[in-house]
């Protein structure tokens, strides 16, 4: 294992760190327990939003915190769900009156952290409402899995309810926008090559030099099936087939898109997957209103692409195009 | 064999455990690397490691519940993932159980296991064979309860325990999991053990081993 | 090689499309030759700025194409400079009447074949003037070799070069600012492990698993010497030194830091590798004024980093601030 | 062995050079890998399969100077990199100097060959032992010099010029380059062959083989 690190288990300490420093007019670092603020939080009377996991997803979720998004993150070990003793004070810190949204992608470690660090916080005082981002098409969502994973749409989640909380509305509101954006968003991903978990020194899984594995997650774990090396259009069509599937997008319907890195793969190769998935769309009659591309929510170093498309409608639309200002996603300011 | 359990036990306890989790730290990675993140020897070893922190920095514990209570309290603030909440969970309610005790019975120790394994299905709504940790303590807490029934001394009943959960855990292998991580793998979970499972029973053969230590 | 792509000849072509398909409120695309503009080139009165090279190097230099920054930006083949008979229609597209400045990235075949442009451009009746980037310290500057290379400055040259000129500086104004970056900016580099050219099918060099390269450019060439791994703290000394040293960097002086990942870095790595960029440049005494911390210019999927310094005066400063709207840095609009 | 050399010879030659370029384009490209960037190849059969369908398109040429020409235009717009202009400059001088004679004898063979060479030299700047495509010219256009003044045929001067040249790319095996991207390497250029020598050896190669196939 080569990485650019000191002591694999100081990586997420000292990362946080480096980072605190090079956004110091952005966020305000909190070393111990863990967890990284707005500079101007609490914002009196705005609804504060927090999110958090495992780390090795960056820019998720610290540099989504500021203006326009989200209010605190709470950094966990790499791969691992932060504990409530960091997310309440996380919680407490971003509460300006109006209460706190928890944004939690669906694992069953960040889903257990939160529930209990949302209940202490709320015997502190602060009144917390969570919403469960579960986009990820390649997992059954059914009584027999832990349900589908979040993935990529929880950087439009945290998006859309981030702009709906600057924009004054109330911990409902909030909560409804952010739940509105899950329902309408899917994705679906591929990796090339597994990623290192630094305490762990060898790869998540070892694919063959002509193997792909499909419906890959975040966090380096197997996908759903490996399947031999196909060229980009075909490989954007096995993730895209089954969104558009899942979310019954029609002719006329209007999207936001993100084509996401997994972290080693050259964004060249991911405006080959968007030229693709632009193409196909647009066989569908169906708009792109939006889009990202490059590395939004990654798995360390994984060489892959996720596709996230969300069903967009003009409030949706109108809240992405307010002003953000964050390390990572920034417009209008 | 040790006919109850005191204080210094569950102090032994901890310690053989923080030992022996250090020592399968890297297997219990490499389970977890095969059908899930590769992460749950790595957030283990760092919870006991922070347990054996707060015995040392401690005042001597009063009873088995003082030191299972803080046990749960750094295993929830250090874990993290599922496993933090579930084993937290697991020994607030197995320190609940014990009350203030002083010295702990066989029926007792059947009913902590009993209770530790109800906080973990209360928590993680897992069914016995969904292919998680509850796979180790539902049979680990019907051996106590059976052996305690049948008149066994506390450390027989721990062993009891901790044979079900190895057997418990190992019966793992051929599930199709159903809850956590593992599930999102569908077929493809089959054939391999679940790492909570195979980290609950050593920590009751941790357990097990503390008490057959302490006695004459 | 598993890369998403389709065929190894097409990778550009393709890019470039779904880039502007992307991108399509910021520039166009002209396919044959291929060179991208500004969508609203030329802009009358203002200075143009070109610059190109060979590709993977993304988001260099077409994710700089926009407001404040590049008005045309030239791909050419993976890590082949462009043609004169793409140069030169993508400086005509960019002239507004007040001259065209050339950003060529100092190797004998960018120079060349930008020279060849430059020539055939001004009998086309465009005044053009050049600026040759060359602020990698790895490469000794001297009659012995092609001189320095230009690797990681070029991306704080487009910038402030493009903010003189959308601030209606004439063309020998800026191209004196982008020639006082060259001057201040320095930059070194570090491989873990190399990248594979699509066309060429294998990996540009092979490292054991313990062995990195210090002194790489952004081609996948071998570096200056290989040594044995070091922690990241090491490492980001030995990039920093030669360059601290080279500007001669003293107490008091202010700078411009980009910490950049070579292509399949992930971020938290680059800010481990910053924060000691920081803390060294605290112990000196210097200050970092702005920094960029990201994937921007890069060597396909190398994985790797590079640091890059500029002592920045107060002009700079302002230029650096001032608005800027491309795909791959934006900021004050 | 021909005595001169017409269009038809420039034609093949062409055809020559874009085979034996397709054919070595893996080679080329591993050797620039060693000490650059892997694309010389690439670049080099690019540029001549784009040669060949511009011979395919275009009308009858009427000399060698125009196929030279032609060549050079295409090199300068397809190629890229250093390779690109440097060659497409050779060319355009090679032709220039043929003027617009329809067969060219021995010594209009090595002023072709010297006006190549000079074209790089004046283009990339670059000395005999830099260790760059110059190494295979120059020893080409001395050994034709010579030959022709010895009294040889045009085919016979193209042989010793590619004989020459091949000889000149083994040479810069053991240089440290001074030019170009193998300069950034310092000493680790040493011990790898320049692969623009080899691509001009095998260019000389071809010019050869295209005259001493067209004869009787
Ligand atoms: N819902 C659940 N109920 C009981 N145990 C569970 C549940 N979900 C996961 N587990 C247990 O947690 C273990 C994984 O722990 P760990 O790797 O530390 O957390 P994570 O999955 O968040 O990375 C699994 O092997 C399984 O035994
Ligand atoms: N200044 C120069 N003078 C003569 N030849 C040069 C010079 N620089 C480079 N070359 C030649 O160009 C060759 C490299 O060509 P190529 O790989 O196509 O271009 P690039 O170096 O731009 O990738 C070198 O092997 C060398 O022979
Ligand atoms: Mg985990
Ligand atoms: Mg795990
Ligand atoms: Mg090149
Ligand atoms: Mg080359």
């Amino acid at each position: 294992m080569k990485k650019l690190i000191n002591d694999p288990r100081a990586v997420v300490d000292e990362s946080v760190e480096g980072f605190g420093v090079a956004h110091a007019d952005l966020v305000t670092v909190h070393a111990d327990p863990l967890f990284v603020v707005r500079r101007d939080a609490p914002v009196q009377g705005k609804v504060g939003l927090v999110s958090g996991g495992g780390s090795g997803h960056e820019p998720l979720h610290a540099g989504y915190v500021g203006r326009g998004m989200l209010d605190a993150a709470v950094p966990g070990p790499v791969f691992t769900s932060p504990t409530p003793d960091a997310i309440i004070p996380a919680t407490t810190a971003v509460d300006g009156g109006a209460g706190v949204l928890h944004i939690v992608k669906n694992y069953t470690g960040d889903v257990l952290n939160f529930e209990t660090a949302a209940e202490m916080a709320e015997a502190d005082g602060v009144r917390v409402r969570s919403v469960l981002v579960n986009d990820d098409v390649a997992v059954e969502d059914s009584l027999y899995t832990a349900g589908r994973r979040g993935v990529g749409g929880t950087v439009l989640v945290e998006r859309i309810a981030g702009a709906a909380a600057e924009r004054g509305d109330d911990l409902d509101g909030v909560a409804a926008v952010a739940q509105r954006v899950v329902d309408g968003v899917r994705s679906m991903g591929v990796a090339l090559a597994a990623c290192t978990v630094p305490h762990a020194g060898v790869p998540s899984f070892e694919l063959a030099d002509d193997e792909i594995e499909i419906g890959i997650g975040i966090h380096g774990e197997p996908g759903r099936h490996r399947i031999a090396m196909e060229d980009a259009d075909s490989i954007t069509q096995r993730l895209l087939d089954p969104i558009t599937a899942d979310l019954q997008l029609t002719s006329g319907d209007r999207t936001i898109v993100m084509v996401n890195g997994m972290g080693g793969t050259p964004a060249s190769e991911l405006y080959i997957v968007f030229r693709r998935v632009a193409q196909l769309l647009e066989g569908l009659g169906v708009t792109i209103e939006r889009s990202l591309v490059g590395n939004y929510i990654t798995a360390l170093e994984m060489q892959g692409a996720s596709v996230t498309v969300l069903r967009a409608d003009d409030e949706m639309l109108e809240l992405w195009d307010s002003p953000v200002h964050t390390a990572a996603l920034r417009w209008g300011v | 064999m040790a006919g109850t359990l005191d204080t210094a036990w569950a102090l032994r306890w901890m310690r053989e455990t923080a030992r022996v989790i250090a020592v399968e730290r890297a297997a219990l990675i490499d389970l977890d690397r095969a059908i899930g993140d590769a992460d749950h020897g790595e957030n283990l070893d760092r919870g006991f490691t922070a347990v054996l922190g707060k015995l040392d920095a401690a005042d001597a514990p009063a009873t088995p519940a003082t030191v299972l209570k803080l046990v749960a309290m750094t295993l929830m603030s250090t874990v993290g993932g599922a496993a933090g909440p579930l084993y937290g969970t697991a020994f607030l309610r197995a320190a609940t159980s014990l009350g203030d005790a002083g010295e702990i019975d066989a029926a007792q120790v059947a009913t902590m296991i009993a209770a530790a394994r109800d906080g973990i299905v209360a928590r993680g709504k897992a069914e016995p064979g969904d292919k998680t940790m509850v796979d180790a303590w539902t049979p680990a807490a019907d051996a106590a309860t059976t052996a305690a029934r049948e008149g066994s001394a506390a450390a027989a009943v721990l062993a009891a325990a901790a044979d079900a959960a190895r057997s418990g855990a190992e019966a793992t292998e051929p599930l199709l999991a159903r809850k956590g991580r593992a599930s999102y793998l569908g077929e493809r979970s089959i054939g391999h053990r679940d790492p909570g499972a195979v980290s609950s029973a050593l920590i009751l053969q941790a357990a097990a081993d503390a008490a057959g230590d302490g006695t004459p």
